[in-house]
């Protein structure tokens, strides 16, 4: 148990000053992802240019670590191709579930929450965001707000 | 009223409360979700496994006899703690869960009907809620709902106009599992039967910890746990007026509850063992038993009287800490010891991963409550509840945890200024 | 094949084994009621309670993820040990007569309508009879049975007939608990997948005492009980196929099985939680993972064989018995460790109470097989079962007893003439 | 466990060589109770004399409890009144329920099933025909064959 890989500051940084917090004016993407075992919420939201996510926003309620990673995301996505945006989403998950992942350089804040795969009930909550978000790409031609309940 | 026991002497019988988490004492504060068992009931275990372990009913050798005698003593002991008329009105299940499911199918299949009506709360565990939900679905019946107020109370002045003639049954906690209310049960009952309508008691919050008497409160079923009074998991009990087990249909088809087999056809054996379908839990309802003795030794008035005082230092140290917010009533006596809060600026799941760093276990979540959650506008809650055992060293240790959680966040809040 | 464990070192671990009953050594052959438990099983219990107890699932505090992963753990080695796909396909349930039940509520209700067919057996054990007499009632559907012969065996040559395009469901034990019989149950599956029929095995008599995969039997649902493969009493198991589970509406109502609730609406969790509501058996579900290891460390295959060796070795002694009537398959191989029999002049209860007297233990009665006493017509037998811990000297023990009881009824006998 | 107590020499003996077994030509009661569980099966048959049982009968299959308290009971209520046969009965039902009742001399052969109080599975035995015999008594104007189950 250290608690300290759990709460970086970086990550408490995320959670109190969320970058990408708030719903933009305009979206191609709206997906809503919600953990109703544990109450959190998160809502994501992609504007896109061709095959480039220009922006990602979210937006919602939970713990310190699915808002600090909600906010990570959307800041290492911002621009990326959506064929980056899945080979980033699969380095995640797969550090979340505890593999050896060497991330490059631009995506070291998520580096930063490696140590949660320590905590295994905290893992979903890491994920929520990056499942809403792929809810959402998935169902881009639904032409609306898609929402998906994870446990 | 004074409290007849010495609450270190007690902690000795609890083997599991001298163990250490993370190098440091455990403070168990999630009695709500299941207590700890003391050595005589962990004993009865061992005791049965290791001396005479065999099927009940029917068995002509002596182990056999010896396991039979020993569970249906548990079901007399069992009737006496909630004093019941008879054993026969005990049936054992799972949980406090099966115990409602098994009214749901086999009373309210047969006695709720199309347009009758159902009336709930809105404090009621999913476990109270879920399968009325689905018996109104099945049947075409209506679910109504009692309203809670601010302080976490059933709002009671709405009763009249929800219940109707129509009303068949009443299904309601007897204790919040998260707000600690204890609900007017007896008042309840009162007018329920005037309506002609049936009440069920959730008392999976209350038998572990109160005195419960239920040919006083004269409610027709009762549900509740034996992992949450002491017992092993996997146990729990149904009490129902004989003539409604009389006059229900079975509810699991199998060994035991039969009484003559033909190929297509069977008549039923008399209650309890109707319900009692295969091979039952035979060395837990046991232990069971065994947990009911050692509370009674304890006696109940004295345990509430415990978990009242242990309740008011607790509420009285909460206060304290800035930025909490605590639900449930305000007068002491009408709740238990169960504690709810939320914390400015920390979320729940945060509360109980820092206070797990410091050994103390509380529980954070919806607690199988969703929709009380969104009475009170609220994702979740962290929630303290306490038992015999708890001390007020531990409800310390819970308040320092929770400096601990607003240093590690006020921390960052201060760097983002 | 050969025995690879030694028989006497194996009964070292079942403390029971070394008590006694009238100052004899106990001789316990009632396995097929329930089995005896082994040191580590116990141990696992005590362990839990006396450790990490507490409530599973969304517990963020260490004792809780502890119990929470055992608890999946133990549903993973019960995975392994019948070769389940995935442990997703394991549903923890009391009994091996809850399964069934639960296969009855979630999915015989919709997939079993009027006039559609329900195929069982003469040889079934009341658990997997009355459920589905039940149904069939409830849905107006019709129950048919597969004949038994002579010599125990289900009399296949039927099948054809019995079986329609109508036909939803086959039933049927893959071991007799009162003739021993090892029915062919992959011919069975195979052919009922032809016409489109699900097959549900009640394993309860198979899984403690022979390898089975689920897999290669290709069977859909399976239901075995834990106490009798060494677990505790309180743990059944639900097999069932993945797609099944899925489409299955859920059993009970409560806690755990929900993903979000609304106060008149909810939605469900995925399998297995879904059919797992309220708080679970978690120490036995534990110890019944340990019951597994030991079995596994036998190896199921060595177990079988120890069990064939000892069944034959009492078939020769018991033939000798005059005025014995033996029940079941004449050959070896496709019999179980399970022997009924009648004693001229000697009712069965008569029988089990004098080999009582000599600390024997067996059964005597109908054996939860009411149509089976009927089809045999007798009003009940004596029946010994063996497990991996039998002795040829028990075996001799039980003779001798039988001897005592022909002295005690023979000299009444001479003296009437 | 004194065997003894169950197995004496005397039911022995009215298990070999039952008395008043077999179904009489006349009866004006006949009744049959069983015990499903056990397998179980009693008829009793009596032939009525106004208020008393002028003779009593049965017939069936069972263990060497039930069917040694069937003849025995035949035997010692033949020519009883109505009002005797309640109180023998009540007599052997407190018996059998380890209560210590002194029994007239006439009655001693019910003696011989005292033991039967200390094997409590056995007790529904010795007390099969009594309660069939109960019924058959309770239902006279039936005017037919009744039947009971028991546990
Ligand atoms: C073949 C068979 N099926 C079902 C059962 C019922 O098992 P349980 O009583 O554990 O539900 C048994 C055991 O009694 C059995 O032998
Ligand atoms: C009020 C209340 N009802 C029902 C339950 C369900 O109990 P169990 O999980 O033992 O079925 C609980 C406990 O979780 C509870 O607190």
């Amino acid at each position: 148990m250290q608690l300290n890989d759990l709460y970086k500051e970086i990550i408490l940084d995320h959670y109190e000053s969320p970058h990408n917090r708030g719903r933009p004016p305009h979206a191609d993407i709206e997906a809503e992802g919600s953990n109703p075992l544990c109450g959190d919420d998160v809502e994501v939201y992609v504007a896109l240019d061709g095959e480039c996510l220009k922006e990602v926003h979210f937006d919602g309620s939970g713990c310190a670590i699915s808002l600090a990673a909600a906010s990570m995301m959307t800041e290492v996505l911002q621009g990326k191709s959506r064929e980056e945006v899945r080979q980033i989403s699969d380095q995640f998950k797969a550090m979340m579930h505890g593999e050896d992942v060497a991330l490059p350089e631009e995506l070291e804040d998520l580096e930063s929450l490696k140590g949660v795969a320590n905590f295994p009930l905290r893992v979903k909550c890491a994920l929520l965001p990056w499942v809403t978000l792929e809810h959402g790409l998935a169902n881009e031609d639904a032409g609306q707000r898609v929402s998906i309940e994870v446990e | 009223m004074e409290v007849n026991f010495d609450v270190h002497a007690v902690r000795q019988d609890f083997p599991i409360l001298g163990t250490q988490v993370h190098g440091k004492p455990l403070v168990y504060l999630d009695n709500a979700a299941t207590s700890q068992k003391p050595q005589a009931v962990i004993d009865s275990l061992v005791h049965f496994y290791t001396r005479y372990n065999a099927n009940v009913h029917r068995g002509i050798y002596t182990i056999s006899e010896q396991a039979t005698a020993a569970y249906e003593e548990a079901r007399a002991k069992v009737a006496r703690f909630i004093n019941a008329p008879s054993p026969e009105c005990i049936i054992f299940v799972r949980n406090t869960t099966e115990a409602i499911n098994l009214v749901r199918y086999a009373w309210g299949s047969d006695n709720v009907g199309a347009d009758d009506e159902i009336l709930i709360s809105e404090m009621e565990h999913h476990s109270n809620l879920v399968p009325w939900q689905l018996l109104a679905q099945e049947q075409g019946a209506d679910l109504r709902f009692l309203r809670v107020n601010n302080e976490g109370r059933l709002m009671l002045d709405g009763f009249d106009v929800l219940i109707t003639e129509k009303t068949r049954l009443i299904a309601v906690t007897h204790v919040s599992n998260v707000l600690g209310t204890v609900n007017p049960v007896k008042g309840i009952v009162k007018k329920a039967h005037k309506y002609g309508a049936l009440v069920l008691l959730d008392a999976a919050q209350s038998v572990p910890h109160m005195p419960v008497d239920v040919q006083d409160i004269d409610c027709d079923f009762l549900a509740f746990s034996g992992h949450k009074m002491m017992g092993p998991t996997g146990v729990g009990v149904l009490y129902a007026k004989p003539h409604l087990l009389k006059s229900m249909r079975p509810f699991m088809g199998g060994g035991s509850m039969i009484r003559k087999v033909m190929l297509t056809e069977s008549t039923w054996a008399d209650v309890p063992q109707k319900f009692e379908a295969g091979t039952p839990n035979i060395a837990d309802v046991i232990a069971l038993g065994a947990a009911v003795d050692y509370l009674s030794e304890l006696g109940m008035e004295s345990v509430r009287e415990h978990e009242l005082q242990i309740t008011q230092y607790a509420l009285d140290k909460l206060r304290e800490v800035s930025g909490i917010k605590l639900f449930g009533p305000w007068e002491l006596q009408t709740r238990a010891g169960v504690i709810s809060f939320v914390l400015d600026g920390v979320h729940p799941h945060d509360i109980a991963q820092i206070l797990d760093s410091e050994a103390v276990a509380v529980r954070a979540g919806h607690h199988c409550c969703q929709p009380l959650m969104r009475r009170f506008n609220v994702p979740a809650t962290a929630r303290a509840s306490f038992y015999v055992y708890t001390t007020e060293q531990e409800v310390d240790a819970l308040v320092q945890g929770l400096h601990k959680a607003q240093r590690i966040f006020g921390h960052a809040v201060e760097r983002s200024l």
